[in-house]
């Protein structure tokens, strides 16, 4: 168990630094999104099903959607 | 060096941080409030769900100022984008291919099925009124995506929000009038694990459930309509 | 290892809020400094929840018979997350229409670039 | 029996039925915030009287505190509601004419939630409410400031956001760290367990809370935003955003210091932080040729001088902050407005597009005048007497520390003077350029209207300062007894 949590932990605080240094905002956006599907999973690890059911409809699902439209509406790439 | 500076700060915070996180050990008991809510909470609100208790009954107040907070970011939203709406380009949009299409028609309605038995039965399982409203906003999002020719009818979602909205306060305004306090919970609490228990909790979370998911839905709706 | 499970949970929840600071505070891009706020969002929600929990606790839902209510976690900070993530949320769909808005304005998402405003 | 709830829940409710009314026709939507702030008005001032004999407090849900959420309204609190209520009154009749964009329905929901989160922030005894209300107040703001959507007011509007979204999330983590290790939300809960701030593990989050509510304040060095988004707001919102929004983030921030920590050793810093905030307002202030900018600077100037005189801790001193944050809050907001509606007849900001606006609109002029001169602080206006208060508490405590710094102050209130007089005599004694707009033009009675009553207040205030100097008073002391207040609400 600690060590599931353990690779999670490192695999959210990776795609974390990814977000920080990806050029391209779509890849950033998506791994934004990966560090809160994780998160959600964290939430259901430390027993608040709540939580994670509203983390993963909220922050994976809608807010990625929403960045998505607004990288599409702006530029692509970071200068 | 803004680089260096920022690394600096933080270093200083997470000092800070890491010695006040001292005080609070990783899996101690439960705190004085979380207590007498799991222990009372059933017996006080009648709902099984010890979460859903806080939000809608011990702590009711701060998820209305909450759905007040998602209600500002929704209005504002359309007053920040609605703006350039005389010049902005009519989009040609791609048409999605028939599998994807139909795939979309077809989930559509199951999606709002379990958005809404979420916050439903919010007061018996995990889910309530925000976790059943950001799934009936992404049924929306997947229909804009898959079938870009279907569209919100903005005053009915409007409707549906205003009525979430005064369905919630009414139940306060009615609960001062009989309780004496706002938000007083007049009905009776029944048999708790029932459908049909927590006097005013199921209803609160039914009105929070349809208007979370109308913002949702429209501010979904104004980024992509309208931007 | 007693170190790693006891202290797992607050460094992802930190690493998070701290990655996500540097973003905001460092980074030009509006629309990554935007990630980076949804970052610290995150990592504050964990953090809270963290808080509550309790070794080997279940969920705060009396779903069968048989549950104990002194080895439920704590309820409050869940509320107060679930509170927390919608009041995120909020404020990122008003900042992302606020980048789509600047971008049209000025044609960049370069916040140093974009300085018409002075002392 | 009136309930205190009802001073946020009433507005709040007409706030969601805008659209409804949008329905039946766009003309009545002008009106709600009107009804809304009218109402906020009367039930405050008749909580007035009981309120002063003893503080009322309000459980939600009937849920007793710690464990419910439980409304305060002490003195402090209504004093601020009554403020709240009766300017943004005022705006709302200034709102009528002022405002002619396209999208009103939404400016109306905006500005009702934005008072609605005002007063929401000042009535609450729970730290996470108060949280949650200080967002409906930002989160209306940034919108609003973005509200007519050109180059400038979008780029503030995301310096703004930026800031603040920063902010609230320090103040979340805050909560976070407190609830941790006392394990209760309730501020009075909390405050009888913090018994004293020197241990790291307290300290951190009183920082944190005061870094959080301090970006909210325009406390140096936290103010960038505030020049441009002041500027750029419509001048309906810049006179609430002004005269409002930074009061009560002050009002946060000194009541997570008094009442929650009891933190008295770190007011020393906030009072030098405070003089560094007015001097540095005021110079930038100095500097400005668009008159908005001017005014906004000049705020910050004065939030300085309130955080100095507040953190002098003692009840002279509080009172004397406070009394400078009603006159304040009246004069900041009626040069706004009357600055605004100067500006939308001239059709520019510069100060030098002023000239000669005493002639063509003699009663706005007049009324900025005395705006202005109540600001700086000269008799017989309700500047002169929160000055003079100021300046006799610092000197009361008799140390070397207060004298220079009073002598800073007084430096500060001359540059104040010098800039205020400058637009001044544009006004009155400067030749206008072109000759062509010379006819007397008489401003629509919405307009004049709340200008004419903000400078009633500020006139008649001035001169009875006994007026409001007990309700002051006794704001002051439930502010300084700390122990009065946790034992009202845990007994």
């Amino acid at each position: 168990m600690l060590i599931i949590v353990t690779i999670l932990v490192l695999l959210m605080i990776v795609s974390a630094i990814a977000a920080l240094i990806f050029k391209d905002l779509i890849s950033a956006v998506i791994a934004a999104c990966i560090v809160s599907l994780i998160a959600a999973v964290l939430f259901y690890f430390l027993q608040a099903p709540d939580v994670a059911m509203a983390e993963a409809a909220i922050g994976a699902a809608l807010v990625t959607g929403i960045f998505v439209i607004a990288v599409k509406r702006t530029k692509r790439f970071e200068e | 060096m803004r680089k260096l500076f920022v690394i600096l700060l933080l270093l200083i915070i997470a000092g800070g941080i890491t010695l006040s996180l001292k005080e609070i050990p990783f899996g101690i008991p439960k705190t004085k409030i979380g207590d007498h809510f799991i222990n009372k909470g059933v017996e006080e609100t009648g709902s099984v769900n010890i979460v859903t208790s806080v939000v809608v009954g011990y702590r009711g107040f701060d998820t209305l100022g909450e759905i007040t907070v998602l209600f500002a970011a929704t209005i504002g939203l359309g007053a920040v984008i609605g703006t350039f709406r005389k010049n902005s380009v009519n989009r040609e949009v791609e048409a999605a291919s028939l599998i994807v299409y139909t795939g979309c028609r077809f989930l559509f309605p199951v999606i709002l099925l379990v958005g809404t038995y979420i916050f439903i039965h919010g007061h018996l399982t995990p889910g309530g009124g925000f976790q059943g409203g950001a799934i009936i906003a992404s049924a929306f999002l997947l229909m804009y995506l898959g079938c870009s020719n279907k569209r919100i009818k903005e005053n009915l979602s409007k409707t549906v929000e205003m009525i979430g909205g005064l369905t919630f306060i009414a139940v306060g305004i009615i609960g001062l009038a009989i309780g004496q306090d706002f938000l007083f919970n007049f009905l009776p609490k029944g048999e708790p694990a029932e459908l049909l228990s927590a006097g005013i909790i199921p209803i609160v979370y039914i009105a929070i459930g349809l208007k979370v998911g109308s913002e949702l839905a429209g501010i979904i709706d104004n980024l992509i309509q309208k931007s | 290892m007693t170190f790693l499970s006891e202290y797992i949970y607050y460094i992802g929840a930190f690493g998070l809020i701290f990655i996500g600071l540097y973003i905001v505070l460092v980074k030009k891009n509006l629309i990554k400094v935007i990630i980076g706020l949804s970052i610290i969002d995150t990592g504050i929600n964990l953090f809270l929840i963290t808080i509550g929990y309790i070794r080997d606790g279940t969920a705060p839902v009396f779903s069968k018979p048989g549950l104990k209510a002194n080895e439920m976690v704590d309820p409050v900070p869940q509320a107060l997350v679930l509170t927390a993530i919608v009041i995120g949320v909020a404020i990122l769909a008003l900042a992302i229409s606020l980048a789509v808005k600047l971008y049209k304005h000025h044609g960049t998402l370069n916040l140093r670039k974009i300085n018409e405003q002075k002392w | 029996m009136v309930n205190p709830v009802l001073l946020i829940v009433i507005p709040l409710g007409l706030a969601f039925v805008v659209p409804f009314f949008g329905f039946i026709s766009k003309k009545i939507e002008k009106f709600i915030p009107f009804v809304a702030l009218f109402f906020n008005l009367i039930v405050s001032l008749r909580l007035f009287p009981r309120v002063l004999e003893q503080p009322v407090h309000v459980s939600i849900g009937g849920f007793v505190p710690p464990f419910g959420i439980n409304l305060v309204a002490g003195p402090i609190g209504i004093l601020f509601t009554v403020l709240i209520a009766l300017v943004g009154f005022l705006v709302s009749i200034y709102a009528f004419d002022y405002i002619k964009e396209k999208d009103q329905e939404k400016y109306h929901i905006l500005y009702l939630l934005l008072l609605t989160g005002a007063t929401g922030v000042v009535l609450t005894g729970d730290i996470f409410n108060l949280f949650v209300f200080f967002e409906i107040l930002c989160i209306s703001s940034y919108s609003l400031v973005a509200y007519f959507g050109d180059k400038t007011s979008i780029e503030s509007a995301v310096k703004y956001l930026i800031q603040g979204a920063l902010g609230s999330c320090l103040i979340l983590m805050g909560i976070g760290l407190l609830y941790g290790q006392f394990g209760t939300l309730n501020m009075a809960d909390l405050a009888g367990n913090i018994k004293s701030v020197h241990s790291v593990s307290i300290f951190v989050p009183l920082v944190l809370f005061i870094t959080g509510f301090g970006v909210e304040a325009a406390i140096f060095p936290l103010n960038a935003w505030l020049p441009d988004a002041h500027s750029s707001a419509p001048s309906s919102i810049s006179a609430v955003l002004s005269g409002i929004a930074i009061e009560v983030g002050l009002y946060a921030m000194i009541r997570v210091v008094f009442t929650l920590f009891g933190a008295s050793s770190i007011l020393t810093f906030l009072m030098l932080l405070g003089v560094i905030t007015l001097l540095i307002g005021e110079l930038c202030a100095f500097c400005q040729e668009n008159i908005k900018r001017m005014l906004a600077y000049s705020s910050i100037g004065q939030i300085g001088l309130m955080l100095f005189a507040l953190s002098i801790a003692s009840s002279y001193g509080i009172t004397g902050g406070l009394f400078q944050l009603v006159s304040h809050t009246l004069g900041k907001s009626l040069l706004f407005l009357a600055a605004g509606y100067m500006i939308y007849r001239s059709g520019s900001m510069n100060i030098s597009s002023f000239e000669g606006m005493g002639k063509r609109m003699p009663y706005t002029a007049l009324a900025f005048t005395i705006g202005a001169f109540s600001i700086v602080g000269l008799p017989p206006f309700i500047g002169f007497p929160g000055k003079l208060m100021i300046v006799k508490a610092a000197l009361f405590e008799q140390e070397m520390l207060y004298t220079v710094l009073i002598f800073f102050i007084l430096l500060a209130t001359v540059i104040e003077g010098a800039y205020y007089f400058r637009v001044v005599q544009a006004l009155y004694f400067k030749e206008e350029k072109n000759t062509q707009n010379q006819k007397r033009e008489i401003a629509p009675l919405s307009i004049l209207i709340p200008i004419f009553i903000l400078t009633g207040f500020i006139v008649v205030i001035g001169i009875y300062p006994k007026l409001i100097t007990d309700v002051l008073v006794s704001s002051a002391s439930e502010l300084l007894n700390r122990a009065d207040y946790i034992k009202s609400v845990m007994p």
